[in-house]
């Protein structure tokens, strides 16, 4: 297997195991403030994702990681299918149209702002983007991937305090506030776990 | 958590079965069972397809058939269907007058339809009506807009008799959105919800308490109060929906008491009487009216009060014959 | 007690005005709300009425209309009604060919009816059919025979087609009697229920238990067991009823799955599912189902199973045109 | 008024009262092995009576009797509602067709008999019968008052441990027995009432 094909199949088991520990406690947060299935359905992605494994990972990685982006739109439904889903497949989509010397940070940014656009969402509206665009900056200004993931866990926890502007939360006004969102948990945890991969796996 | 279940996994799974075999001369079930579709479709209409997530039984898949739905998809408990299955209901009812989609009003039901019409607008006429007349999400004034709940059900009823007359998909969108402009809806529980997934309640009330202002998902809703008397609870729904809604002299209303899976059709009856005497009150004449258990949030005891101001050719459409599983007239 | 209420008192009158406001179409009051009646009567027809206690809803009232019952009469909770009542309904839809009442095999409710029949029996051709349909109540032997529970609304379903039809009082009669040894429910409970009056739960049950063989009055049933998958629980059910039922080659079934009041239109198609498929192993054929909370104990969650063994004329009556609040089609 | 008028004024307000007293014990009794209305149903029949009660008691004391039964039945529903109503309509029509010489015990034996047709019921059948039976037997053995209550509370008591043959209870089959059947409660508990009030009004 070439380097990139274990990286591929490395991350998705990485990120498999991550949700499938964190699975009740994300749909515990989701009980808190949404409609308790959050966990429930990063599971359901991550394991068609693993389902896929083999046959993901021996693509292009630009295609590895469109395809895992459509595998969620296809099998997650919910907020979080579409979410996660257009994350990917943009991040692969501008991966390839960017070639080998794609600067991660931009192509990032770029799949960010799509995520934005498909939830009409913006920073402060307590969603994963409250830790999709600190991981950008982080990633823009070089930061180890340690500090990277510490940034992710802390804007994550930081939503505890904002009011929820999208999403089932929103429907609840000022009380949402006080608690965590779990699509900005859920996107830390991978946030984390990819980053620990990366450190043992292919240190920069 | 008592349920009738065998496993949270196959729980959706096997009540959509069910429903379809208590009700095959209506549906089947399109290719890979990734929808549920009329039995029987008429060309060159207009096919109308909705879906959402499951634990609103009898919404969607019992609003299907002549008169109404086409297909409807059945996601996961709370969770929206995907865009593979919204694609797949639109390619088995699509005949050539393109679809109209009815989505509630969630983020995620809106983005999961919304990818399905990019991935597959290329092939079908496609156009979305998006359906919030949840009131209490109206108040905080924050433009995020209401959810999607019992209402769905009039916007369903009203666009399937419109699309079986032959109305054009952009003249059923119009429609479609003028009536969601008139319609509110309020609901208000007496107990939280288990989701069979995570056997946890989503929240838990105490014996004299209820809850003002839920949705259909077991989300909390806007306060918590002291449990009442019926007429002060169903007094105070009906009292935010007409301070709500611009009734015009001579305005017709459709009064919709809707129960939330656990309430029996007695105490559903006994607010029905209720909300219609103070309606009435207000000069607001009910012309027609539907009482029963169609929006459900899993087995939640607790109703929705909807009203619905319609025109006469709205009227119309109403009374137009329907023949599904939840509900049928000739 | 969570209940949507005023007063203990005037629940059962408050619900019944929402229900006939609710389908002024199909009903109306008797004289001094005695009764509810249909709004048009058919002249010459024998007149099909029944009666029971409230907390049943949407039996009976539910079953007034075209092609079913002509009048209902609705005592209190769990309380059959009086004569008084019940010679108000044999008056007001008594056109000359005489009335045939339907009752549910309770000594209060024979009792009632008996007495109602002996006051207004000089002035009017009258006769009864008694419905006990519930299999557990028949295990212990002693010839008190059933009681009547879910199977009460296919009888009235089927006499009513053939009352329509022109069938004279004592072929209804017979053809009524011959049904009622041809149906068996079986019911299940998950929870007891509280009577308004008395504020107290009739039996109450730990969170992992069910109690087995209840009937529709809150009356504990014959055990209380661990509650268990569906499919478990359906099985039982299925097979305690077959076992007791003469299946004939060639036989046709009605497989009824009904709701006790609190068990949401999702988990009854789970049911059914399950149901359907353990008579269907047993090489039944269901020929018709019926999906729905229909008969009703209070608030209870639970639900019944009942199993019809039908001839083809009472499959064609099955089938003929009904139009009531609760069962409706063309 | 006549002293007849007088009597029946008495009784039905002793009756009313009691029953209003015991009605909760009534119902408790009946959810224990039936549908828990008992009490209910029982004073719904007593508030009619007494609505009617200055009517009747112009009455003559046979027609009186009678037209109690009636409203019992016209009002009550349920299994109390026939069975009452049958008892005093038959005495009404017994102690009028037999006239002033009448034998209260042979016209209660008959009222008692049209009760047991009435219900398709027998002695120890767990019934309101287990109690008429007994009291009719103390009054034809011409027992002093005191007596034939203390029998009838005996009775009612002994009910306990009877398997029901009739109504609700008889559903339950062996779980019936250990609970006192409420219909004889009820009647031991209005002939206890009836013989003080008696005893008191109209000493033998
Ligand atoms: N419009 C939106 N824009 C961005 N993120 C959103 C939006 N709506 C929801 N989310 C994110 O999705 C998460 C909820 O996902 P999930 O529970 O899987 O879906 P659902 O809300 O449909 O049940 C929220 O915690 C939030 O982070
Ligand atoms: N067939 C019968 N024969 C004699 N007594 C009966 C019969 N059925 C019921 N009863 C009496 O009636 C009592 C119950 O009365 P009640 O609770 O008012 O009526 P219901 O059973 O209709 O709710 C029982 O306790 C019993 O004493
Ligand atoms: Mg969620
Ligand atoms: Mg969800
Ligand atoms: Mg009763
Ligand atoms: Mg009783």
């Amino acid at each position: 297997m070439q380097a990139e094909q274990v990286l591929v199949a490395g991350l998705i088991e990485v990120c498999r195991a991550t949700i499938a520990e964190n699975a009740d406690h994300l749909c515990a947060l989701d009980r808190a403030i949404g409609d308790g299935d959050h966990g429930t359905n990063m599971r359901r992605g991550c394991e068609a994702v693993s389902a896929e494994g083999e046959s993901v990972s021996s693509l292009p990685f630009p295609d590895a990681v469109e395809k895992i982006g459509l595998t969620l739109v296809m099998n997650v439904g919910g907020a979080a299918g579409p979410l996660y889903g257009t994350l990917l497949i943009e991040i692969g989509r501008e991966l390839r149209k960017n070639g080998e010397k794609a600067d991660f940070s931009l192509v990032l940014k770029q799949a960010i702002d799509a995520v934005a656009r498909r939830g009409r969402s913006h920073a402060g509206d307590k969603t994963l983007l409250d830790v999709l665009y600190p991981v950008h900056a982080a990633l823009a200004k070089r930061s180890p991937l340690g500090d990277v993931a510490r940034k992710a866990e802390r804007s994550a926890n930081r939503t505890a305090a904002m009011k929820a502007m999208r999403g089932r939360a929103a429907y609840l006004g000022d009380r949402s506030i006080g608690h965590v969102d779990p699509g900005a948990s859920s996107c830390a945890l991978l946030t984390t776990a990819i980053c620990r991969y990366l450190g043992e796996h292919r240190p920069q | 958590m008592k349920k009738f279940m065998n496993t949270a996994e196959t729980m959706v799974a096997e009540s959509v079965e069910g429903f379809v075999r208590a009700h095959e001369a209506f549906v089947v079930f399109g290719a890979e069972r990734k929808c549920v579709r009329r039995r029987h479709l008429t060309s060159g209409k207009v096919a109308l397809i909705s879906g959402g997530g499951a634990g609103h039984e009898p919404m969607h898949i019992g609003f299907v058939g002549q008169g109404m739905l086409d297909a409807a998809c059945v996601g996961h408990i709370f969770t929206s269907p995907t865009p593979s299955q919204i694609i797949a209901a639109i390619e088995e009812t699509d005949t050539g007058a393109g679809c109209l989609l009815v989505v509630k009003n969630y983020d995620g039901d809106l983005m999961n339809f919304e990818m399905a019409i990019e991935m597959a607008g290329d092939r079908h006429g496609l156009d979305m009506i998006v359906v919030s007349d949840d009131i209490e999400t109206s108040r905080s004034g924050d433009g995020r807009g209401r959810r999607g709940v019992a209402g769905t059900l009039i916007v369903e009823k009203i666009l399937g008799a419109a699309a079986e007359r032959g109305m054009p998909l952009a003249e059923l969108k119009q429609l479609g959105e003028g009536l969601n402009t008139r319609i509110r809806s309020i609901g208000v529980a007496l107990n939280g919800v288990t989701v069979p997934q995570t056997e946890r309640t989503t929240f838990s009330l105490g014996p004299d308490e209820m809850e003002m202002g839920v949705g259909i998902h077991g989300e909390p809703g806007h306060a918590r109060q002291p449990f009442a008397a019926a007429d002060a609870i169903i007094g105070h729904l009906c009292e935010t929906i007409i301070a709500d809604i611009a009734v015009m002299p001579g305005t017709q209303a459709l009064l919709f008491v809707n129960g939330l899976g656990g309430t029996p059709p007695a105490e559903l009856y006994l607010a029905y009487a209720s909300a219609r005497r103070i309606i009435e009150e207000k000069a607001i004449p009910i012309e027609r009216s539907l009482v029963g258990t169609y929006v459900t949030s899993l087995d939640m005891q607790g109703l929705s009060v909807t009203l619905a101001l319609l025109t006469d050719e709205e009227i119309a459409l109403w009374d137009a014959p329907v023949a599904t599983a939840a509900l049928r007239w000739p």
